[in-house]
Order: C-alpha cells, then sequence, then structure tokens
C-alpha cells in the first residue's frame, strides 16, 4: 500500500508553506486539482461579467435608436465581452478541466511542473485583475477585441484605455504559455504504464493539440502586442501610419496567432464531448484513430488559413484564393469528428441525462456554425457577410454553441468527480432546454441581421431598416440565457449543500479518473494504474469485453522504461506546496501597473520577479 | 508497443521514469525551442515586411550597416558555440576544471558579442538612425534588440552555471544542466545565423 | 541497471570534441564565403543563358540555412536525438518558415507597390 | 416521460417556426424578386452585375450548406429518438468502419471542391472588371475619415467634389477606389456589391455596373471609434441626363450669395467666413478652405448631414450647428452654438442663436 509523504516543516528562509488547509493552503497550492478548481471559478466569474456586458449591449440593441448606452460605453462593453469571453472565460475553463481531469485520465499524481502550474493560474489572474482595473479608473477598451491598427495607436486612442487591454492580454499571453508547456510536457511524459498515444483518452489528446496551438501561436501576438506597447509608449513606428507603416501587419500577426486561438477555443469541448458521448451511448468512441488524426491536421491546418478574416483587406486574387482553399479544407478533419460522433451515438443505448443533453447539442449547434463558416471561407460571399450580425451568428454558434456547451457538458459529467454529489437533473434539464432554446433564439436572428445588412459593432441602428424585429427576438433570447445560468448557479449550489452522493463512478464511465473515490484523494492514485488498452478502466471492470491492447500486452508495461512492478511499495512523494508562484505572479501584476500607471514601477517588479525565480529554483526540494 | 520507447536520452547516464523515458526538463526546452522560433519568425517576418519601404531621405540599411564589423560579432557568437558544445563535452567526461574554462569563454564570447551591439547601436543613434525615424528603424531595433536581450539571458544563465560549477555543486551525473543551458545558447545562436544574413548581408 | 545497458542499440555515438573543432571550422569558412560573396560585385549581376540574374540572396540563404542545420544537428544533437525533439522544434521552425513566406509574398509580390503618402 | 415527449415536441416546433422566420431569407435567396425588399440594405437582392455573381455563388454554397445542414441535424435527431435507452438496452461494442471514414472524407471534400471551383474563378473575376465593362467606366474616388466619407470624380475634374451623398448613372461600370485618412474603415452598399476596406497607405477597388435607378444605402463596416455606427452613407444611381445634370451643377462653384437678395443669407455667409467653419469646410468660390471636414460647396442639394445620421431640413441644421457633440458625441466637430446644452456652459467663442440661424440659412442655398 502506498504511503503517503507528510510535509516535512523545514525551517529556514525558504521554508516551504504546510498549511493543508485554510487561505494560505490555496495561496500556496501547486495541487492541481485546487488550481483547476481556482481556475473553473475565477472562469464562472468573468463568464457572469462577460454575459453581463452581453445583457447591456442586447438592451441597447433591443429597439432601435435606443440611447440606455452611450456610443463609447457600447464600444467598451463589446470589446470587454468578446476579450472576456475568450480569455477569461472559454481559456480558463478549459485550463480548469486540463489541471482537473487529464493527470487523473492519465493515471499520473500531478502534471510535470506543479509549481509551473501554479504559476500560470496566479499570472492568469494577473492579467485578468490588470484588464479589469480599465473599469476602476473608467478608461476601458473599446477598439473591438481584435484591436486592429492603427486606431489603437496614441493618435486615434489618446487615453490609456488600449493599455489596459494590451497589457492584460499580454499577461495572460504569460500564462496560457506556461500553462501550454506545462501541459504538453506532461501528456507526453506522465502517462501511466501501458497508455500508448494511441490509447490515450480523446480529451487527452485534444488538450495536447490545445497546448501545442498555444505553444507555438502565443509568441505571435506577444510580439504583435510588444510592437503596438512599443508604439505607443515609445513612439515606435509598426503601425504608424504618418511613417508609411502598413496598418494590416497587425491584422496579419492577429490573426496567426486568433485563428489558431479560435481551435485553441474549441479542441478541449471536442475533446470532452468525445468522453461524454461513448459514456452515454455505452459504446466505444466510433473511429478512435481517424478522430486522433482529425485533432491533428486541423492543428497543422490551422496555421495556413489566418487571412480569411482579411478577405476584404485586398490580399489580391492569388492570396485569396490560396486562404480560401486552405481555410474550406478544414471541414474535412471537423466533418469527419462530426460523422463519428453520431456514429458513437448510433447503435448505442443512450441515457439523455444533462451531461449528454449537453454534448448532442454540441453536435447539432456547432454543425451550424461550422456551415456559416463555409460560407465565409468563400471570398467574394464574404465580401457582402464581413462585419455584419452574420459573422456574429457564425461565431456564436461555434463559440457558444461549440465552446460553451462542450464545457457545459464537462462540468455536468464530471461536477460528481470533483465535489462528489452529482448536480440535480430536473434543474440540470431545465438548464439544457432555457440555454438551448436561449441560445437559438438569440443568435438565430442573427443571420438573418446579417443578411440583411446589419453591421456588428454598431451602438445603434436607425428605423426602417428591418432589423427591429429580429433584435428584438435576440434580446429576448439573451435573457433566456440569462434565466438558464441562474438556473444552473441554483443547481450548482444546491448540489454543493446537499446533493445526492454520486460515488466515484456514478456514469459507468470509460476512462482512469473513474477508478479513484469522488473527489479523488490528494495523491490521486495510491498505485499507479497500469493502462491495458483505451478506455483503460472500462478494461478493469470489464476485462473480458475486449479492447484495443490485451491486459497481457499491458502487464509486461510498454518497454518505456515505466517499472510497473516497481508498484508494490509505493511510497507518494508529493510536491509541496510554495510560495513562490504567487509571489512571482504578483510581480508581473506589479510591473504590469508599472506600464499602465508608473513606468518606474516595471524594473521593480522584474526585479522582483527574478528574485521570486531564483527563490523558486534554490527552495527545497521536497523531501 | 509505444511509439516513443525507442531512444534512450542522449546523455542521461539513467533513463528517466517517464512514458518516453526523456527527461522531462528537456523535453520542456525543446517545445520552448519551438515556441521561440514563432516569436523570432514573428520578428523578423515584421522587418521583412517593411524591408525596402522606404521614404526619400530616411536611412537605409547601406547608409549604416558595417558588414566587417558585423562579421567578427556573428563570428564571436558563432565560436561561443563551439566552446558551449565544449563545455558539455568536459562535464559529461566529468572534467570540471574544463567545465568551468569552457562556460567562461563561451559567456565571455557573448559578452563580446553583446558589446558590439552595444557599439552598433550607438554608432547609429549617432548617424539619426532610431526606432523613432522610420519603419527600418524600428523593425531593425527591436529584432536585434530582442535577439540581444536573449543573449544576455544566456550569459546570465551561464554565468550562473559556472558559478555552480565553481561552487563543486555541479558534477557528471548534472550534465542535463549544462545540456539545457546549451540548447538554449545554441538556439540564439542560430537565429543570429539568419539574422545575420536577412538583415545584414542580403542587399536591398 | 548500468548507464552503459540502458544506451539503446539503435542510438549512434555523439561526435566528440574534435569533430566539434571540425564543425567550428566549416561553419567559420561559410561564415568567411558568405562575406566573400557580399563583397565580390560580380554575383549581384551574373549573366546566365542570356539574363542578369542577381545570385546573391539565394546563395546567402543556401550557406545560412546550411549553417543553422549544420549547429542544429550536431551541437544540440538533434541528428542523435530523440525523434519527438525534431518534432517539436520543426514543426515551431516550419510554422514561422511558412508566415515569413507569406508575409514576404503577400507584402512584396502579391500587390502593386505601395502610394507614398 | 410525457413532459419529455412535450420538449421533443417543443423543439419540433421552434425548428418549424425558424424554418418559417427564416422563409424570406430562403425565398430571397433562390428568386430575384423584381421589387427589393423592404431591407435598405439587403445583401441577396444585389442589382448590379458582380453583386449578382455573389449572389449565384452564394446560392450555390447555402445549398450545400443546407443539404449538409439537414442531413447532420436530420440523423442527429433520428438517433436521438431512436437510441433514446429502451429500459436496460444493451449497445453494439463497435469500434470503427474504415470504409466509412473514407466515405465521409471523400464526399465532403467533394461538395468543397464543387464550391471552391466556382469560388475561385469568382475571386478572379470580381478583381478586375472585363474589357467590355471598362471601356465606358467611371471612376470614383473615395475617401474615409472618422466619421464621414468624401467623394471625388478624377475624370470630371477636381470640381466634383461631395461627401456622404455621391452618384453613379445607370448601367456604367462604376471603378471605385478607395484609401483612407485616418484609420481603417470599410465601404459597403450591399444593394450593389460586397464591402472594401479603405486602409490609410493603401488604396483598394470593387467595381460594379449598376442596373437600375434608385437610392440605395450603405455604411462604414469597420470599427472605426466612437461613431462607427453613424457612418454611413448613401448612394443615388441616375439617368444618364439626371447624373449629367448633377455633375454640372457639382463643377460649379457656390452660389455667391453674398450678394443674394436673401438677406439673412448674406448675414449666414459672413459669419460663416469669420467664424471658426473655414478652418475645416471648403466652399469652393470662397476663401473658406478648410480641408477637416466636408466639402460644403453643395452641402443644400444633399439630402442628409452628418453622414446619413439627419435628414437635411432647417431644424437639423440649426441642431448640427448648434450643437454637433449631442447629434453624433466625440464627431471631430465641435459644439459651436452658445445654446448648446454641454453641461460645461457654452464654448468659449460661441456662435449666437442668430448667428446661427444666419449660417444655416445661407448652408441651405448652398444647392
Ligand atoms: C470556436 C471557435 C471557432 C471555430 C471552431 C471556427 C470554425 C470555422 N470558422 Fe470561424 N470564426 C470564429 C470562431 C471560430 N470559427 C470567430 C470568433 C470569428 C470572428 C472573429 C471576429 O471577427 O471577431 C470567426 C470568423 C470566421 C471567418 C471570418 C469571417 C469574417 O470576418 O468575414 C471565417 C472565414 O472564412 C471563418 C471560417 C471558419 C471555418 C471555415 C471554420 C471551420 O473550422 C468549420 C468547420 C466545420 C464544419 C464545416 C461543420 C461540420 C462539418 C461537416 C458536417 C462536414 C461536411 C461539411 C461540408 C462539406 C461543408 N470564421
Ligand atoms: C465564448 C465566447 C462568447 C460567448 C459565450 C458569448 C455570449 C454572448 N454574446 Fe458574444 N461575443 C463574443 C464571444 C462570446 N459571446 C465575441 C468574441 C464577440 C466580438 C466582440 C467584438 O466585436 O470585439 C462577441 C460579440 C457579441 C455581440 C456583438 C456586438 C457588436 O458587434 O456590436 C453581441 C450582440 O448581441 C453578443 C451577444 C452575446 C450574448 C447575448 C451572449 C450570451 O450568450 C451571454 C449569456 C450569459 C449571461 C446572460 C450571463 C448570465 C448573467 C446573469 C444570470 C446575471 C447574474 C449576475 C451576477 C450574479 C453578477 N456578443
Ligand atoms: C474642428 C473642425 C470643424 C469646424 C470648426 C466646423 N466643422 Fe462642420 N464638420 C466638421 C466635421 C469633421 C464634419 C463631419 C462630421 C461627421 O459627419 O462625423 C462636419 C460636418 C458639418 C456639416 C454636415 C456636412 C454633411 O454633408 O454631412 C455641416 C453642415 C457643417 N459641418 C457645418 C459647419 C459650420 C456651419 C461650422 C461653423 C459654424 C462648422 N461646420 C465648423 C468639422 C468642423
Ligand atoms: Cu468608418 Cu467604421
Ligand atoms: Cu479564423
Amino acid at each position: 500500500m502506498a504511503t503517503i509523504a507528510a510535509p516535512v516543516a523545514q525551517r529556514g528562509l525558504l521554508a516551504r508553506p504546510t498549511e493543508p488547509t485554510g487561505l494560505w493552503s490555496w495561496l500556496t497550492t501547486v495541487d492541481a486539482k485546487r488550481i483547476g478548481i481556482l481556475y473553473g471559478t475565477s472562469a464562472f466569474i468573468f463568464f457572469l461579467i462577460g454575459g453581463l456586458e452581453a445583457l447591456m449591449m442586447r438592451s441597447q440593441l433591443a429597439v432601435p435608436n435606443n440611447t440606455l448606452v452611450a456610443p463609447g460605453t457600447f464600444n467598451a462593453l463589446f470589446t470587454m465581452h468578446g476579450t472576456t469571453m475568450i480569455f477569461l472565460v472559454v481559456m480558463p475553463m478549459g485550463a480548469a478541466f486540463f489541471n482537473y481531469i487529464v493527470p487523473l485520465q492519465l493515471g499520473a499524481r500531478d502534471v510535470a511542473f506543479p509549481r509551473l502550474n501554479a504559476f500560470s493560474y496566479w499570472v492568469f489572474l494577473a492579467g485578468a485583475v490588470l484588464m479589469h482595473l480599465a473599469f476602476v479608473v473608467q478608461t476601458v477598451p473599446d477598439m473591438g477585441w481584435f484591436a486592429y491598427a492603427n486606431l489603437t495607436e496614441r493618435a486615434f486612442s489618446p487615453n490609456n484605455a488600449v493599455d489596459f487591454w494590451i497589457i492584460g492580454l499580454q499577461v495572460l499571453g504569460v500564462a496560457s504559455l506556461a500553462a501550454g508547456f506545462n501541459f504538453l510536457v506532461t501528456i507526453i511524459n506522465l502517462r501511466a504504464p501501458g497508455m500508448s498515444l494511441m490509447r490515450l483518452p480523446l480529451f487527452c489528446w485534444t488538450t495536447m493539440i490545445t497546448s501545442i496551438l498555444m505553444v507555438l501561436a502565443f509568441p505571435v501576438i506577444t510580439v504583435a502586442l510588444i510592437q503596438l506597447m512599443f508604439d505607443r509608449l515609445f513612439g515606435t513606428n509598426f503601425f504608424n501610419t504618418a511613417a508609411n507603416a502598413d496598418p494590416i501587419l497587425w491584422q496579419h500577426l492577429f490573426w496567426v496567432f486568433a485563428h489558431p486561438e479560435v481551435y485553441i477555443l474549441i479542441l478541449p469541448a471536442m475533446g470532452i464531448v468525445s468522453e461524454v458521448l461513448p459514456v452515454f451511448s455505452g459504446k466505444p468512441l466510433f473511429g478512435y484513430p481517424f478522430m486522433v488524426y482529425a485533432v491533428a491536421s486541423i492543428a497543422f491546418l490551422s496555421f495556413t488559413v489566418w487571412a480569411h478574416h482579411m478577405f476584404v483587406t485586398g490580399l489580391g486574387p492569388v492570396a485569396t484564393s490560396f486562404f480560401a482553399a486552405s481555410t474550406m479544407l478544414i471541414a474535412v478533419p471537423t466533418g469527419i469528428k462530426i460523422f463519428n460522433w453520431l456514429s458513437t451515438a448510433y447503435g448505442g443505448a443512450l441515457r439523455l441525462n444533462t451531461a449528454a443533453l449537453m454534448a448532442f447539442g454540441f453536435v447539432g449547434m456547432f454543425t451550424i456554425g461550422g456551415l456559416s463558416g463555409i460560407m465565409h471561407a468563400s471570398p467574394p460571399v464574404d465580401t457582402q457577410q464581413h462585419d455584419t450580425y452574420f459573422i456574429v451568428a457564425h461565431f456564436h454558434y461555434v463559440l457558444f454553441g461549440g465552446s460553451m456547451f462542450g464545457l457545459m457538458a464537462g462540468i455536468y459529467y464530471w461536477f460528481p468527480k470533483v465535489t462528489g454529489r452529482l448536480l440535480d437533473e430536473a434543474i440540470g434539464k431545465v438548464h439544457f432546454w432555457l440555454m438551448f432554446i436561449g441560445f437559438n433564439v438569440t443568435f438565430g436572428p442573427m443571420h438573418f441581421l446579417g443578411i440583411d445588412g446589419m453591421p456588428r459593432r454598431i451602438y445603434t441602428y436607425p428605423t426602417g431598416m428591418g432589423w427591429d424585429l429580429w433584435n428584438l427576438v435576440a434580446t429576448i433570447g439573451a435573457f433566456t440565457i440569462a434565466l438558464s445560468v441562474l438556473a444552473f448557479m441554483v443547481n450548482a449550489f444546491k448540489s454543493l449543500r446537499s446533493g445526492e452522493i454520486a460515488g466515484p463512478d456514478p456514469w459507468d464511465g470509460r476512462t482512469l479518473e473513474w477508478s479513484v473515490s469522488s473527489p479523488p484523494p490528494h495523491y490521486n492514485f495510491a498505485e499507479i494504474p497500469v493502462a491495458a488498452g483505451r478506455d483503460a478502466f472500462w478494461l478493469q471492470k470489464y476485462p473480458t469485453s475486449g479492447g484495443h491492447g490485451t491486459a497481457v500486452a499491458a502487464a509486461h508495461g510498454d518497454g518505456s522504461g515505466h517499472n510497473a512492478e516497481h508498484g508494490e511499495h509505493v511510497h507518494v512523494h508529493l510536491p509541496d506546496p510554495s510560495y513562490w508562484p504567487l509571489a512571482a505572479g504578483g510581480a508581473i501584476f506589479l510591473a504590469g501597473l508599472g506600464v499602465l500607471f508608473y513606468l518606474p514601477l516595471i524594473p521593480v517588479g522584474l526585479f522582483l520577479v527574478i528574485v521570486s525565480v531564483v527563490a523558486w529554483s534554490l527552495e527545497p526540494v521536497n523531501g | 508497443m509505444t511509439e516513443f520507447a525507442a531512444a534512450a536520452p542522449a546523455h542521461a547516464p539513467v533513463v528517466e521514469e517517464t512514458s518516453t523515458g526523456l527527461n522531462t526538463r528537456k523535453v520542456l526546452m525543446w517545445t520552448f525551442l519551438g515556441s521561440e522560433c514563432m516569436f523570432f519568425g514573428s520578428l523578423i517576418g515584421t522587418y521583412l515586411v517593411y524591408r525596402g519601404r522606404y521614404l526619400p531621405g530616411q536611412l537605409i540599411p547601406k547608409d549604416v550597416f558595417e558588414i566587417p564589423y558585423t562579421s567578427v560579432s556573428a563570428f564571436a557568437l558563432l565560436m561561443s558555440s563551439l566552446a558551449m558544445v565544449l563545455a558539455l563535452a568536459a562535464i559529461q567526461r566529468g572534467d570540471i576544471k574544463r567545465l568551468k574554462i569552457w562556460l567562461l569563454v563561451t559567456a565571455a564570447l557573448g559578452l563580446i558579442f553583446l558589446g558590439g551591439q552595444v557599439y552598433e547601436f550607438t554608432s547609429f543613434g549617432a548617424q539619426g538612425l532610431n526606432p523613432n525615424v522610420s519603419t527600418f528603424g524600428t523593425s531593425f531595433f527591436v529584432l536585434t534588440g530582442f535577439h540581444g536581450a536573449h543573449v544576455s539571458m544566456g550569459v546570465i544563465w551561464l554565468l550562473s552555471l559556472f558559478m555552480l560549477a565553481a561552487r563543486g555543486q555541479l558534477n557528471q551525473a548534472r550534465s542535463l544542466d549544462v545540456e539545457i543551458a546549451g540548447l538554449y545558447w545554441h538556439f540564439v545562436d542560430i537565429v543570429w545565423i539568419i539574422i545575420f544574413t536577412v538583415v545584414y548581408l542580403i542587399p536591398v | 541497471m548500468s548507464a552503459q545497458a540502458m544506451v539503446h542499440p539503435g542510438e549512434k555515438p555523439h561526435p566528440q570534441s574534435r569533430e566539434y573543432v571540425i564543425l567550428a571550422i566549416i561553419l567559420s569558412a561559410v561564415t568567411g564565403i558568405e562575406v566573400a560573396a557580399w563583397y565580390w560585385e560580380a554575383i549581384r549581376a551574373l549573366m546566365i543563358g542570356g539574363v542578369v540574374i542577381d545570385l546573391l540572396p539565394p546563395v546567402l540563404i543556401v550557406l545560412s540555412a546550411f549553417k543553422f542545420a549544420l549547429v542544429v544537428m550536431f551541437y544540440m544533437h538533434l541528428k542523435f536525438d530523440h525523434r519527438l525533439f525534431s518534432g517539436f522544434f520543426l514543426f515551431g521552425l516550419g510554422a514561422a518558415g511558412f508566415i515569413i513566406v507569406v508575409f514576404i509574398a503577400l507584402f512584396h509580390f502579391l500587390r502593386a507597390p505601395f502610394p507614398v503618402t | 416521460m410525457r413532459m419529455r415527449r412535450g420538449l421533443w415536441l417543443l423543439l419540433g416546433l421552434f425548428v418549424v417556426l425558424a424554418l418559417a422566420g427564416c422563409a424570406r431569407e430562403i425565398s430571397g435567396v433562390v428568386q430575384f424578386a423584381a421589387d427589393a425588399p423592404d431591407a435598405p440594405q439587403t445583401t441577396v437582392f444585389p442589382l448590379s452585375d458582380t453583386g449578382r455573381r455573389v449572389q449565384t455563388l452564394y446560392e450555390l454554397i447555402f445549398w450545400m450548406a443546407l443539404v449538409v445542414f439537414v442531413g447532420v441535424e436530420g440523423a442527429l435527431l433520428y438517433i436521438l429518438v431512436r437510441f433514446r435507452r429502451p429500459a436496460g438496452g444493451v449497445a453494439s461494442q463497435t469500434h470503427g468502419n474504415t470504409r466509412l471514414e473514407i466515405a465521409w472524407t471523400v464526399i465532403p471534400a467533394v461538395i468543397l471542391l464543387i464550391i471552391a471551383v466556382p469560388t475561385i474563378e469568382t475571386i478572379f473575376s470580381e478583381d478586375a472588371p472585363s474589357a467590355s465593362a471598362s471601356e465606358n467606366q467611371i471612376r470614383v474616388e473615395v475617401t474615409g475619415h472618422q466619421w464621414w466619407w468624401e467623394f471625388r470624380y478624377p475624370e470630371l475634374g477636381a470640381d466634383v467634389v461631395t461627401a456622404n451623398e455621391f452618384h453613379l448613372p445607370v448601367g456604367r461600370t462604376a471603378f471605385i477606389t478607395m484609401t483612407s485618412a485616418d484609420v481603417i474603415h470599410s465601404f459597403w452598399i450591399p444593394k450593389m456589391t460586397g464591402k472594401m476596406d479603405a486602409i490609410p497607405t493603401r488604396v483598394n477597388h470593387i467595381w460594379f455596373t449598376a442596373q437600375q435607378t434608385g437610392e440605395y444605402y450603405g455604411q462604414c463596416v469597420q470599427f472605426c471609434g466612437t461613431e462607427h455606427a453613424d457612418m454611413r452613407l448613401r448612394l443615388f444611381v441616375d439617368t444618364p441626363q439626371d447624373f449629367d445634370a448633377w455633375v454640372r451643377r457639382q463643377s460649379q462653384g457656390a452660389q455667391a450669395p453674398v450678394t443674394s437678395t436673401v438677406g439673412l443669407a448674406a448675414v449666414g455667409a459672413r459669419v460663416f467666413q469669420s467664424g471658426a467653419c473655414p478652418g475645416c469646410h471648403t466652399i469652393r468660390g470662397t476663401p473658406a478652405q478648410g480641408k477637416v471636414g466636408p466639402d460644403l460647396t453643395h452641402v443644400g442639394s444633399r439630402t442628409t448631414i452628418a453622414s446619413g445620421v439627419l435628414t437635411n431640413n432647417l431644424e437639423n441644421l440649426t441642431r448640427w450647428v448648434t450643437d454637433a457633440q449631442a447629434v453624433k458625441p466625440e464627431a471631430k466637430m465641435p459644439t459651436l452654438g452658445c445654446e448648446a446644452n454641454t453641461g460645461t456652459g457654452p464654448p468659449t467663442t460661441c456662435i449666437t442663436r442668430s448667428d446661427v440661424d444666419a449660417v444655416v440659412a445661407y448652408l441651405r442655398t448652398l444647392q
């Protein structure tokens, strides 16, 4: 049996914290499960904020010539709404599941770099808070989530609203890069014995590919943000048209990052759906290897399509044709996934509880968004659709209908694992149907608005344009979604207090996280499991059902250096908590404040970052 | 039947207890270098976008670049890569004395490069080229400046390794520490190989 | 287990110090050729098959790619190391290269010259 | 159980409703109504040659997408209904089927090819007008400003300059180039053809041949700052005779009202020239040569002011000249009237109520 090494109290300057509970234990935690919970709750709070911003926008647009919200405020609303939803909701929600679920699915005790993991979270929080400080000083970024140069230059955006966005995103980028490296290495190196890559749960695959995309896409936005920041702070000329700079450069850099970014937003949800559908269909995932190839090829293709956001900037016919073709190509691997999900359910014994409904909702709604994506992929057609509500409809179908529905499926699916209690199914159904109907009532009509020529990012519109009805309908839909969110909150609170006890495996799950108690012990696995094939836990439960790979092969290990026989006398070493990830995050926050308010703070902050990193590397490795 | 059961890590004396047998920090370093390719790729791309886009009366590369001078500092950086591998070879043999020497030589060559860059920047500045005058100035200084910042980080890293070695805390078993620093250092060198050609040598 | 036993049979022996020095000499020589080519005016306007061609850029690019490859393969041991490392690095390098090439095409070849304001 | 069935019914009802709701759009895609439907910026009833080519392509893709849509959603609904767990049912443990995988790789690829070929054809044909179309073409140079449009007709002489509203002759190909004086804007008249960005340091172009006379709405569709929503524009497609008449009027300088019999307008002209106005506005034939705001030489002949925000009438002009910021917050024209209700008191050098009346009277004479 395993013995757990109790944290040894140390003395000295760099002693590591030891509190097992209480505030400090959360602030200094390096436990991926706790970090996952931190990510998840933060993301949900930002979802409420971003949603509130959306409700304000929808209220303003409900009727023509409305004056509820001033023009500048409206611009701030959609900028912060878009930025928040993408960077502070969907990404961290994904990170929450990476942290909580991936080590469990891999059969690992933690991630590869636990302190780096804590660092990611604190830096994420620092970036999010830096950006939202804009509300405190009332210079809220108001140039749209893609911040096209040269509107963002000092000459056209003189106050420092844009700086909040730049510095917030820059800091968030650091967090994403750190998380990306960490999860990539974790999945490559911390798999349980027998868990070859082709036996990885699909959610781990999408996490790995997402990490690769983060690692390769974020440096590009880092560079773009540095350039913009230098233009604004030091008067360089990257986007200064007065010095004959070309503002289109920003668009290329931004979309080189942001197209992979949209797959960063959808792939975790696709991974979740690929876990949920098999479980509730009572069947293994259909066409597993093809799913893997599809995810991998999406990663490749996503770096070759960026200019489809720029079809009306005058790329010239040759480049336009190239990007149109590469964009359309992405429909092929995505289609493979849709059809495999359908085939997974086909012939199954469907249990349509809330998690499954959310996952099926994903399949249905994402397809709609994907198909409108194909319409924009045809440049001549896009000249009529670009920057209209047709685009707004497209990306909400993929982002809400896709990512959010997928993440919601994940929440219903894994909530019992995280809390030990089931969410209420009756309220869950109410949540699903309100959300599903509200979602379609909100964003469905936006297709018509776009077809009728309503541009996006307009704070109001005159009567007589034929837009009145559908705008009102969309607003009603938005408030329906808000109701559904309230239903979810009720459900979560109720279940936390008095929900039905879940037990380790409430869904008859297939992957290793269901093999441990709910919530799992601090150390995840007393004994590192051995994966006998795909759906490792399923094979443990039902050894005769036959999976891919055989128990015999697994018992001999996979010859990868992992020594399964050593599992007999495990002495579980878990990393001790640490102050330094938090300290480093705080130091970065300070440097960010410097950029915004008082430049001399920048070197102070950077110096403290170095101090923290040195202390980090010198603090005693847990004994 | 793992795909990655193939090779043991290059120099680690013991195989790592990981799924691939590869050291986790080394995997991290290589993924980081892949990421850095995109970082410098974006900066170089920016420079190339503005290449040739000069307004009448502006200083252009031809006016300021001194190829013989830059060749020397490029050469210094190139040779520092040799010193770096020799340092690694030394620690892998357990030869801590040579390790210290080669680490110092590497750092010194890096410092020579940096000195050259400081001189170059001041001389360009004196001629009137700075980040604020033109897109050429902007994209040139920011690209080479970020490269210089990377070299500086590398020098600090090398010197810390030297200190560790001097205090007897580096030994054969920890050769991976030097190997990883070396990967970073060589990367910074190869970036300069590209910058030297693309920015300095290819005429506009 | 001894370190010896763990060395995978497929792994090739690593270069020794002497090879490193030889490599450095090659690298220096190539750098020398690059600078020399830069000084050689004639290469910028060679008559080949009746057309004047500036061979300098392609020559320089090939030479520096050669240097790049040598350092990566030997000094960074990529040639001898695990395929996975090459995978990471080459994917990043490839993506960066693709973007640079597309930028050059987009900004310098696929549209009319910029009107200077 | 019954409740579940109710919910499914609700879903079905919703789908039917949704289809009914977009019936107009669906039918709009298939047939070109002779009379354009009520939405003035509709994208699916184009009235120009290029616009119709785009529309043809859109229809093709629309139908392809609809087929995929019905297929996927139909299959999904079928599966949901058919394979709901029959009490205690067991699922077959299928893992995959390579032949199926190949099928659903190849079929979408074929569909995409069907879309891609005409797409690329259209990209090239949209880029430059055919030789026949370019023979008799008329050029228009558009410049985007925060937050108004400037139009010039280089072939018709330097004097044809207008703002926010412009005219074209029916049946003649218009070759429109666009650039910007400040940030990126985007020029769009949906019923003519697709949009194109107006980018500083660059010149882009579109072309189309209007096929029907009438008034067409458009607006800026690239976010360009606070008043992006109020950067609208109008195109009047005239008969050739009307167009020539319009050009003739525009080419003339301002009717010199200084000696006009209309007393108030004469006063207004003096106020205009002595106030802040000439610093920003041009009135050809007078000393006012400002370049910040729209050319006002023929402002009286326009149907709207402030880029389509206000109808051009006495009351609105008065509102605008008195307090532009109240009408269009953050517009680059300051509030100038002493009567303005700015909250912080009137501007330091303000125009009195009676002077505003005079200026407006003058502006209205600039036909
Ligand atoms: C989750 C995020 C996400 C995802 C997954 C996608 C997926 C896709 N997107 Fe989307 N997109 C966004 C988020 C996303 N997008 C956002 C946020 C914007 C706006 C940014 C802004 O301007 O603010 C945007 C904008 C955007 C544009 C620019 C429009 C414009 O501004 O003018 C384009 C143009 O090509 C596009 C295309 C596509 C395509 C082709 C896909 C494809 O990946 C879709 C593939 C899926 C399917 C096609 C459906 C399933 C397939 C089948 C059932 C097979 C059979 C199908 C066929 C044969 C067609 N998207
Ligand atoms: C994942 C991403 C995501 C999500 C989930 C959403 C969700 C929503 N979005 Fe989103 N949206 C974007 C991403 C997203 N959006 C992006 C990227 C843009 C482009 C921005 C730009 O142009 O720059 C955009 C732009 C955008 C516009 C266009 C603005 C414009 O161009 O002028 C509109 C307009 O209706 C809109 C509406 C909505 C609505 C109604 C929701 C709803 O679904 C929201 C539902 C959530 C709630 C309603 C929250 C519930 C709140 C409560 C219950 C209150 C309780 C409160 C407390 C306890 C404090 N969005
Ligand atoms: C600081 C510059 C400035 C000054 C001074 C100024 N204007 Fe303007 N004016 C503008 C700008 C900019 C616009 C376009 C505003 C918009 O639509 O966003 C404009 C628009 C107008 C319009 C509407 C034109 C149209 O076709 O839409 C009228 C009329 C006008 N100004 C009259 C005046 C008068 C009369 C005065 C002096 C009393 C004046 N302006 C002073 C900058 C100025
Ligand atoms: Cu101009 Cu929007
Ligand atoms: Cu995209």
